[in-house]
């Protein structure tokens, strides 16, 4: 086996190939070589599986989601959700900070007067429009309240209709944040 | 009366081979692309429950292409149009009429060839089919009044007339070897045993022959590497503006061709039916071991042998596909001018040279 | 006249200039807050500390005055040093709530923090809590943690308003703004201590949370609330209408005008902006008959107008039209309107509504006259001179002579003379922006666009002409005057073109010598109320 | 013989009657200014005296004089600034206290060497017991015809009104205390104009110290050399040193300019009590560095003392012994200014606060490592760069404590130990 850096400089200079690499044969018979072993030995570790045998090992790298699933990471962008206060009000201040930010224009809020004149403001409506989200977290980055985050690990928010992907402030604050275990590690989902 | 019905069964086999190859590619692509990467591949069609490893896909396939809105732009020649996967789809299907599935079969007195028509011509008239059925493709970019339909129509073209030379240059060879542009004489006398062992095959006689053949009737088929009609990532090509069973009737093409050039290699070069040392009367190895097994089962072995060969030359030709890059349209056409057409040239001329020699 | 250098440049400036304002005249910024060029000078924020050679200290560039010979820095580390304690020492009892600061945006301490601060916290103790977001007056509300005590405010109701309801009470850093016992800030002007105010600690009642300041777009216009013709800013959203319910004018700002009103509006003037987005907004063309409403295209409306003065003429003479204007109306509109009545022979034309009173004025900026170009009217001359109130117009309804009217804006049912009569005519046409009692009567209105939502000018009392943008497109069908004027006026055998602003502008500035060049140029907006240095970074 | 002026008759009740007053060649110097010499040549002679402000400045009395514009229209006035907040310094309560008429006869004097017919006493609040012995003092002078119009047939008029601030230190400061005298709140002004061109109520006014006036009128008995010749050179006469503090006997001794402090302490004051050590000393009332035991060899004049980086002051000599932790000592100071700010500037108003508040965290042990640094730093962005002296004065005592003592509040800070002997 040549090394990576040979084979590139070799195929900068093609005057330096011998006449064999120059037919590109054997180098395609070696391709044709390795996606073959692949081949053969995932259809015998599938035939195995069939058989109740070698279940430990995978035959495949991918992900059967929605019936498996990873650990997602904590920084992953999941569902966004407002976080609360000790009484249950939304954090938000509604500074439109995020709103400002948002590069998808997405989020939507409306402020109005917190009885509390320590806390002052506070968002009468906060929308977000997952149509439109590009989830960069931004708006996570620029909350100078914590108001806003990423963290629940939700990610099939998918809706019938437009209407149904706008999230409006109850909903929002509703989500819980997910607990964060196994990252990378596939589970079965019951 | 019976020729007719000789000759409409014989059709309805080949076809049905032939659809059900097809139907089943569909789903081996999936899979053996899936295995080769480490996936899974299709799985979820189910009927009842049942997944039985995706092969409900390609019904499902069928299903879905079939019921999509057909449509057809603004812009485009609405017959023409329609017309043309009909005609690509046509000239790949008749193409596997003069492939031998196997030898005579002898049934009730009479004997009927495994093969829908066997002409004295039989290659020349695979090409000509396949030449033909560039017209589908060309009428497809045309008709959509699409410039990149137009664009991946001009590459088709471009491409398979340029192949089909490398292919005809390369089967002179083998005709020059064996006497006979016949398909089944062809495969008849791949039946001699070569040096008195290795199966008189046309790969033994033409190595250099198959893989020019190989590789051009794989450039015929339009699939990676040699994809630069359709084009993925860059023009979508000919078929761009289809949708429906139109464009699942230009998928099957593909694969049909798939299906063909498979079968022609296998019986250009692999002695299509012939089983190594099977006679029509039995089993002769070298050293004169003589098993004889019954006509009937004979034919049956020697079409299971030419499905077998058929099955494993499909694979190798996804094997390909679903390894090497795609070649760039400069690269392709160099190939194809520079590199293939010359060596098959000098086939043609070595394999004269060798004949002279032998024959003096 | 002495001559100084500052920075390196040298600049000569009048006796008694100081240091502030010799560095402005070389475009040289110096940070401030206490200092405002329309109030005595406090001297106490120390943010405006330069070096001058040769003097044992720093010394504030807002009071000391330029002597001959002496050399400034502005620029050097003991500056800079200065700028950035002084900072530091503001924002140290200087609670940190921007995100809900309406101030945030246009933001003195965030601007020169963000300039001339940036310098990592090393404030460990707990900030002083003091009372906030309470109203101090009808459109004022005051937040005392945010107060940096820079004493603008209380200057304001000493030297400008004169009414001394602000004072600072406590000492040290117990100190902050209070009313005088018993008081509120209900003065005139009190919505100019927001304006001046460098932090959030005075905002707007009225704009507060409506929208936050950067989604705001700025307009010059001038405030059509009286015949003074203070020069404003019209702050609009439209790009975030969720923001503000819909409302798309926001909130209106002086623009400076040494001549006119210098830094300040009266807070009638500064409200005075509802009408714009308001529900009574007149958005369609309608044509009633005795039956019923229906909603007509522009091409109908139009055509309809067209008709009904031509059927006029040609029945009874031009005679038989009435228009009656508006003193609201802006000076290109109402010379557009004009020029049609000479073509077809209109004379019968007034703009004085004999309802109308003069309202409260004062000694500084507020005129008893309500309408911003009544002095626009009279220079034009539209108007019967023989009579001296616009009610001649009814005896002429009266008598049968006027048959058809076209009234712009005003509300003529409310004047007694006219309520008797408007029942009398064939065709009454209303040409206005919001709906009233004149409106409910017409048989055809027009909706037309407000002073937010056309270019224009206005004559103020002094016949100083100044030019206003449009901040707004038209709410619905709205119309400028002048356009509805040129679309009838094309029926009439007249080319549109002679309709168009430019041709108007032109005309008039030729026969009218009020009409000066000077005034309408196209006007610059000027932050007053905020440092060139935020601009920038808005 | 050391000379004594306003102390020969402390603690004797009969001095502040008018009658002993007399006896004593009361209201001679005034008549004879008055009577006999010019205003010009009042003011030479106390030029000639070399006496200083004696309010803390130390700024010659004599020129102050001269500052009043000749040809100004406005009426002039004399205000006599009896503010005493300093913490040290209770001199001027004494002056009131014993020898009232002293201050209202060099009142006339002053009055007439800068033609001022109306003068305003300004008091702090908390003197009102002593404010009331003046204006007894004062009642007794106009009934013998001292104030009043046409004093002694020369034409002159004269009135005095005194006025009790509400207690505020920064009334102390000159135009904070014109401001006050106006009804205002006490905020200084800027200067430009000084108060001699335009001050109470835009006139030119001259503001003299408590104890200044009351030199006056011993040196125009006794001519301004012979004032002068009793202390050292550019620091003429007597004055009053109010030594508070770990010391046997406090008080107020009237000693010449000059007289080195620790003859101060240890002769007149008597020594630090019960045996202990000296540690420090505050030479000039609260906002003056503070000096190190081993540097009390010092003469107590304005020079020689801003020779040693230190300042005279208002003269009240605050002696600690070694039982005293200085973090404490300087935070009761920090917490002082932090209440005497009066708001007006930034640096002053919030830097008082913020050197309070660090102080005490590190009395609580809360101290961090970089409390010191940021203590010198926020002091030395208060130094310099306020309208008035205040800011100075809350910025001194820190540097110089800190930079005197830093092992003890280095002690304090990092490992929450106090080195003051208990």
């Amino acid at each position: 086996m040549s090394r990576p850096k040979d084979a590139m400089n070799r195929l900068r200079d093609p005057e330096a190939l011998s006449f064999w690499q120059r037919t590109y044969v054997p180098e395609i018979l070696r391709g044709l070589k390795l996606t073959a072993a692949h081949f053969f030995r995932n259809l015998l570790i599938h035939i195995f599986h069939l058989a109740g045998l070698w279940k430990d090992r995978r035959g495949a790298e991918t992900v059967q989601y929605p019936e498996e699933v990873r650990g997602y990471s904590p920084r992953l962008r999941s569902l966004h959700r407002l976080t609360k206060r000790d009484d249950g009000s939304p954090r938000c201040v509604a500074c439109m900070m995020c709103e400002t930010i948002c590069p998808a224009r997405c989020i939507y809020i409306v402020a109005t007067e917190h009885p509390d004149p320590n806390i002052e403001k506070r968002p009468a409506s906060f929308d977000i429009d997952l149509g439109k989200c590009v989830f960069c977290g931004f708006c996570v980055e620029v909350c100078p309240e914590d108001a806003i985050r990423m963290d629940t690990h939700i990610l099939n928010f998918a809706a019938y209709s437009r209407q149904e992907m706008v999230w409006d402030i109850n909903r929002l604050l509703s989500n819980e944040p997910q607990r964060v275990e196994g990252i990378g590690e596939i589970r079965k989902v019951k | 009366m019976l020729e007719w019905a000789v000759a409409a069964g014989k059709v309805a086999f080949s076809l049905f081979v032939l659809l059900n190859f097809v139907m089943v590619l569909t789903w081996a692509e999936r899979k053996q692309s899936a295995l080769m990467q480490d996936r899974i591949g299709a799985n979820r069609a189910s009927i009842l429950g049942f997944t039985l490893l995706g092969l409900f896909h390609p019904i499902a396939d069928a299903i879905k292409m079939v019921t999509k809105e057909d449509f057809v732009p603004q812009g485009a020649s609405r017959a023409l149009h329609t017309l043309a996967p009909f005609i690509a789809l046509f000239f790949a299907l008749i193409s596997f009429a003069v492939i031998p599935l196997g030898d005579e079969l002898a049934v009730g007195g009479c004997t009927i060839s495994l093969q829908v028509i066997d002409l004295n011509v039989g290659i020349l008239y695979v090409f000509a089919a396949m030449s033909l059925g560039v017209y589908g493709f060309v009428l497809a970019g045309w008709a959509s009044g699409n410039n990149f339909s137009l664009l991946g129509a001009l590459r088709a073209s471009s491409q398979m007339i340029s192949y089909e030379i490398t292919i005809g240059a390369t089967v002179v060879g083998l005709i020059m070897v064996f006497g006979t542009a016949s398909l089944q004489t062809l495969v008849r006398r791949q039946g001699d045993l070569l040096l008195g062992f290795l199966p008189g095959w046309g790969v033994f006689y033409q190595p250099l022959g198959f893989l020019l053949f190989t590789t051009a009737a794989m450039a015929e088929t339009k699939r990676a590497p040699f994809d630069l009609p359709e084009g993925e990532s860059e023009i979508i090509g000919y078929f761009t503006e289809y949708s429906g069973i139109k464009f699942g009737m230009f998928l099957m093409t593909d694969f049909t061709e798939t299906v063909v050039m498979a079968g022609l290699v296998v019986t250009l070069f692999f002695g299509g039916w012939q089983f190594p040392y099977l006679q029509p009367d039995g089993f002769h190895f070298p050293g004169a071991a003589v098993v004889s097994i019954s006509p009937l089962a004979v034919s049956i072995a020697q079409v299971m042998t030419f499905l077998v060969k058929l099955a494993v030359f499909c694979w190798l030709f996804l094997l390909v596909r679903w390894t090497f890059p795609r070649f760039r349209y400069d690269q392709l056409m160099r190939l194809g001018w520079q590199m293939m057409l010359p060596l098959s040239i000098l086939n043609v001329l070595v394999t004269g040279a060798l004949l002279l020699l032998l024959h003096r | 006249m002495p001559t100084l250098t500052i920075d390196g440049q040298q600049v000569t400036v009048s006796k008694g200039a100081t240091i502030m304002q010799a560095a402005e005249a070389l475009g040289i910024y110096i940070p401030r807050y206490c200092y405002h060029p329309g109030l005595r000078v406090a001297g106490s924020c120390r943010m405006c500390l330069v070096e001058i050679e040769k003097a044992p200290k720093l010394d504030i560039a807002c009071y000391r005055q330029a002597a001959e010979g002496m050399v400034v820095h502005t620029t050097t580390e003991p500056v800079k040093l200065a700028r950035q304690s002084i900072l530091e020492f503001l924002l140290s009892n200087h609670p940190l709530d921007c995100p809900v600061c309406d101030q945030s945006g246009e933001c003195d301490l965030q601007n020169f923090y963000m300039e001339f601060g940036l310098y990592q916290s090393r404030f460990l103790e707990n900030k002083i809590k003091r009372r906030k977001a309470f109203p101090i007056g009808r459109h004022v509300m005051l937040d005392n943690e945010r107060c940096i005590l820079c004493s603008r405010c209380v200057r304001f109701c000493e030297e400008v308003s004169r009414s001394h309801e602000l004072g600072i009470v406590n000492r040290g850093d117990r100190s902050e703004i209070a009313l005088r016992e018993g008081s509120q800030l209900d003065n005139e002007y009190s919505g100019n201590v927001i304006d001046i105010c460098p932090v959030g600690a005075l905002t707007e009642r009225e704009f507060r949370f409506q929208c936050r300041v950067w989604y705001l777009n700025r307009a010059a216009s001038v405030c059509p609330g009286c015949s003074r013709g203070c020069n404003i800013e019209l702050h609009y959203n439209v790009n975030r209408p969720h923001q503000s319910g819909g409302k798309r004018v926001l909130r209106l700002k002086p623009r400076f005008n040494a001549e006119v009103n210098k830094w300040w509006m009266c807070d009638e003037g500064r409200y005075g902006f509802e009408f714009i987005d308001a529900p009574s907004r007149l958005q369609d063309f309608e044509i009633r008959t005795a039956q019923r409403t229906v909603v007509a295209s522009r091409e109908q409306a139009v055509q309809t107008l067209s008709d009904w003065i031509g059927d006029s003429i040609d029945r009874h003479g031009s005679q038989s039209l009435g228009i009656f204007l508006s003193p609201k109306l802006s000076n290109e509109d109402l010379y557009g309107i004009g020029k049609f009545a000479r073509h077809v022979g209109i004379d019968c034309l007034d703009f004085r509504n004999p309802s109308e009173r003069p309202g409260y004025q004062d000694d500084f900026l507020i005129q008893a006259d309500k309408n911003p170009n009544t002095r626009g009217c009279l220079e034009l001359g539209l108007y019967r001179r023989s009579e001296d109130s616009g009610g001649w117009m009814a005896g002429e309804i009266q008598r049968g002579k006027v048959r058809v009217l076209i009234v712009f804006l005003q509300d003529l049912a409310l004047a007694p003379e006219f309520q008797q009569v408007l029942g009398r005519l064939e065709r009454l046409v209303f040409v206005g922006s919001n709906r009233n009692g004149t409106a409910e009567i017409a048989s055809l209105v027009v909706p037309s666009a407000t002073y937010a939502e056309k270019d224009g000018s206005f004559t103020n009392f002094e016949g100083r002409a100044q030019r206003f943008e449009r901040a707004v497109v038209p709410l619905g069908s709205a119309v400028a005057e002048a356009d509805l004027v040129a679309s009838v006026a094309v029926s009439f055998g007249m080319q549109r073109e002679e309709f168009e602003r430019e041709r108007l502008l032109s005309d008039l500035r030729r026969e009218y010598p009020f009409f000066d060049q000077e005034a309408l140029n196209p006007p610059e907006l000027e932050w007053v109320y905020q440092t060139p240095i935020g601009q920038e970074r808005l | 013989m050391m000379e004594k002026i306003l102390s020969r008759h402390f603690f004797n009740a009969e001095a502040r009657k008018l009658s002993f007053y007399l006896n004593d060649g009361g209201y001679e110097a005034a008549r004879n200014a008055l009577t006999q010499m010019t205003p010009q040549q009042v003011a030479d002679q106390v030029i000639r005296s070399n006496l200083r402000g004696l309010g803390g400045a130390g700024f010659p009395a004599g020129r102050k004089w001269s500052f009043i514009p000749k040809d100004s229209p406005n009426p002039r006035y004399l205000v006599v600034n009896c503010d005493e907040s300093e913490p040290g310094t209770f001199k001027d309560r004494h002056i009131l206290e014993w020898t009232p008429h002293s201050l209202l006869e060099g009142i006339i004097i002053a009055a007439y060497a800068i033609g001022a017919s109306q003068c305003f006493i300004y008091t702090r609040g908390e003197y009102l017991h002593y404010a009331r012995m003046l204006q007894a003092a004062l009642d007794e002078a106009c009934q013998a015809g001292f104030f009043g119009k046409n004093i002694w047939g020369t034409g002159f008029d004269l009135d005095v009104l005194i006025h009790l601030g509400a207690g505020a230190y920064i009334c102390g400061e000159e135009s904070a205390l014109l401001e006050s005298l106006e009804g205002k709140k006490g905020w200084p002004r800027l200067r430009p104009p000084f108060p001699a061109v335009s001050g109470l109520f835009g006139c030119p006014t001259i503001i003299n110290n408590t104890e200044t006036l009351s030199y006056i009128p011993a040196i125009i008995r006794y001519g301004g050399s012979w004032f002068a010749g009793l202390g050292t050179p550019q620091n003429g006469g007597l004055r009053l040193y109010s030594v508070s503090g770990h010391v046997k006997n406090p008080g107020v001794y009237e000693l010449p300019l000059g007289t080195p402090l620790r003859e101060i302490i240890y002769t007149h004051a008597g020594g630090i009590r019960q045996g202990r050590k000296l540690k420090a000393v505050i030479p000039g009332g609260s906002s003056t560095p503070v000096l190190r035991a081993d540097e009390i060899d010092v003469r107590m004049d304005f020079d020689s003392l801003a020779a040693i980086g230190s300042l005279l002051g208002s003269a009240g000599i605050i002696v600690m012994d070694e039982s005293t932790c200085l973090v404490k000592a300087l935070a009761v100071l920090a917490k002082f200014y932090h209440h005497e700010s009066c708001g007006q500037c930034t640096p002053c108003r919030e830097g008082t606060g913020w050197m309070a508040r660090i102080l005490n965290r590190i009395l609580d042990g809360q101290g961090v490592r970089d409390d010191l640094e940021n203590l010198l730093r926020v002091a030395g962005n208060i130094r310099g760069t306020t309208i008035c002296a205040l800011g100075d004065a809350a910025a001194m005592p820190v540097f110089s404590f800190i930079t005197k003592f830093r092992d003890e509040f280095e002690s304090h800070v990092l490992q929450g130990r106090c080195l003051a002997s208990k």
